[in-house]
């Protein structure tokens, strides 16, 4: 049975040359050891880091691991690595890739149909950039590509998977939005009188 | 202050054109839709901070004008039940700017979420002792290969640069005027012509589609007349005499 | 007076992302603190991932300094490595090479924004298999390393020199592409229902 200390030495070791989060079931196969001994260093690690004020901190993102330097410091991480992240998401991208996030799989017409506008381009350049994935076609006439969300999707947006999302329902429109909306586009008659 | 319509049976606030429309007291086939949308985008390249809540929601309202446009432009023999009543025009429109906006407001929270998220930095190279072991990944490429992949590259960012230069056009609203252009040049050069040769050049799906809803605007509008010698035939097209 | 642990934190969140050993002037330079205290964190830091049995371990190489993994864990290491999706690092080594060929000299911050991902570990496998080699600095914040293809590169692609290489003209969008890029751009929605 391998010592604890040297379990711990190299999962930290493989989390430190990892370029991409890393599951549990991965390091599982790797270290050859369960992925519940697994589960309680990477805990165990993620606890030190925090207490000893490290540089960089233990992350559960995108379904795996993976350290990441402390935010506080980004500053002078920035001063030494040249930011090449241009990946300025347009607010159609946004609004697009939340579709996706929130209704997947999806089809090019449902998202088009909720934004209104014309879904392909945005789509296209949003599958260069990896965020999301055909994931099949519907059973529907003409058989649309299913659209949905990548691993770069999550780690994009700092997310352990797509449960940790936040609640659609809290972003429904208030009651004073939902009335101004429908005060606009009901005519005086069937409406409140004024 | 909304953005301004002025067409000519109607000049103000593009909500209050909507009202008008949801109360009947305009008649939808009468609003040039491609017009109000090149003057906004036209408009658009004049402003220089873009609302961009306005602007979105005007491409929404906008493509679903058209929609109701379009399914109103079916010809109404006996499917009268077929054609969205004014109350549902306006249901169809408030459920969608509702919708709509619930995506937006969580777009905005993914945006902060990107936005803390690029503090985050994490290890993106593997140590030369390690890359020793990595297999000769490009064992066999070619120098063909190396044009195809630049040219991949190329291709993108072309793409990419062009994107961010397009401005949120609506093209299916713009495409259906270009479409009724082309049916009323092709049928006064070439005379009666059958939707099959009309569209004989077309390849994308969408463009004979559009073309389809071309001919119903123009039937509406009765500058061309429609016939089908069997069932499941094909349709013959010709201009009317009062053209 | 910073605090020293956040100073600590820093050094350490630096030591984390850098791609080559870190002289002390340059930490000194993005910290703002005198090369002495920044020895003695340094010192510091060696000495207890040494007394922890941490993953990983602090090596002064080169005139500067570096985070290794732990000899001791490199045969798990190589696993993790060995296990990397190999048509993904085939296709960005690659784009990469391309890139390098027909943009020389150029940095890595260009070839990931060119590429839009990240090309750490595939710059390192061309260092290694010769391909490319390092040509000097740019004259940009941070100086970054730029870099060129090298002899072998030459060989391995039967070229007599650079001028050899197709003329950049001929990977302009030919009139398919072109066609294809503009049809995308206005792509309609593909008449389904649903």
């Amino acid at each position: 049975m391998m010592e604890l200390t040297e379990l711990r030495g190299i999962i930290e070791s493989l989390l430190f040359v990892t370029t991409e989060p890393l599951s549990l079931r991965k390091m599982s196969e790797i270290v050859e050891v369960d992925e519940v001994t697994i589960k309680k260093i990477l805990d165990e690690l993620a606890e030190e880091y925090r207490e000893q004020d490290r540089g960089f901190q233990l992350r559960e993102i995108a379904g795996g691991y993976r350290l990441y330097t402390h935010p506080g410091y980004a500053p002078y991480v920035e001063k030494l690595v040249l930011s090449w992240d241009q990946r300025r998401l347009t607010q159609a991208s946004l609004e697009t890739l939340a579709i996706i996030a929130y209704k997947q799989p999806v089809t090019k017409a449902q998202i088009s149909s909720i934004r209104g506008v014309d879904a392909g381009t945005v789509l296209n350049s949003l599958l260069e950039k990896g965020l999301i994935r055909e994931m099949g076609r519907a059973n529907s006439p003409g058989q649309p590509i299913l659209y949905g969300t990548t691993q770069i999707f999550l780690e994009t947006f700092g997310l352990k998977d797509l449960s940790d999302l936040p609640p659609l329902k809290e972003f429904e429109p208030d009651e004073r939005t939902r009335k101004e909306i429908i005060q606009k586009l009901t005519s005086k008659e069937e409406g409140e009188s004024d | 202050m909304g953005y301004q319509v002025k067409l000519e049976i109607f000049e103000g606030p593009f909500d209050l054109l909507l009202n008008l429309i949801s109360r009947k007291e305009i008649d939808i086939c009468d609003i040039p839709i491609a017009k109000i949308t090149r003057e906004y985008l036209a408009y658009l390249q004049h402003v220089r901070d873009v609302d961009l809540e306005v602007a979105s929601e005007f491409l929404l309202v906008a493509a679903t004008l058209l929609e109701i446009k379009a399914s109103n432009l079916l010809p109404e023999e006996e499917d009268w039940e077929e054609e969205i009543s004014p109350k549902q025009a306006r249901d169809i429109l408030i459920a969608r700017l509702l919708e709509y906006k619930k995506f937006k407001s969580v777009s905005l929270e993914l945006a902060a979420r990107a936005q803390v998220e690029r503090r985050f930095y994490g290890r993106e190279h593997l140590e030369e002792r390690f890359t020793r072991i990595l297999p000769d990944y490009l064992r066999g490429v070619t120098l063909a290969d190396l044009t195809e992949a630049m040219r991949g590259i190329l291709t993108r960012k072309t793409i990419e640069i062009a994107e961010e230069q397009e401005p949120p056009v609506v093209s299916i609203i713009l495409n259906l005027e270009e479409k009724i252009d082309f049916v009323l040049g092709e049928l006064d050069r070439r005379g009666s012509q059958t939707f099959a040769s009309l569209t004989s050049e077309l390849e994308d799906k969408i463009e004979i589609v559009t073309v389809f809803i071309a001919l119903l605007e123009l039937y509406k509008r009765g500058l061309i007349s429609l016939g089908q010698a069997v069932t499941f035939g094909d349709i013959e097209i010709g201009l009317t005499s009062e053209k």
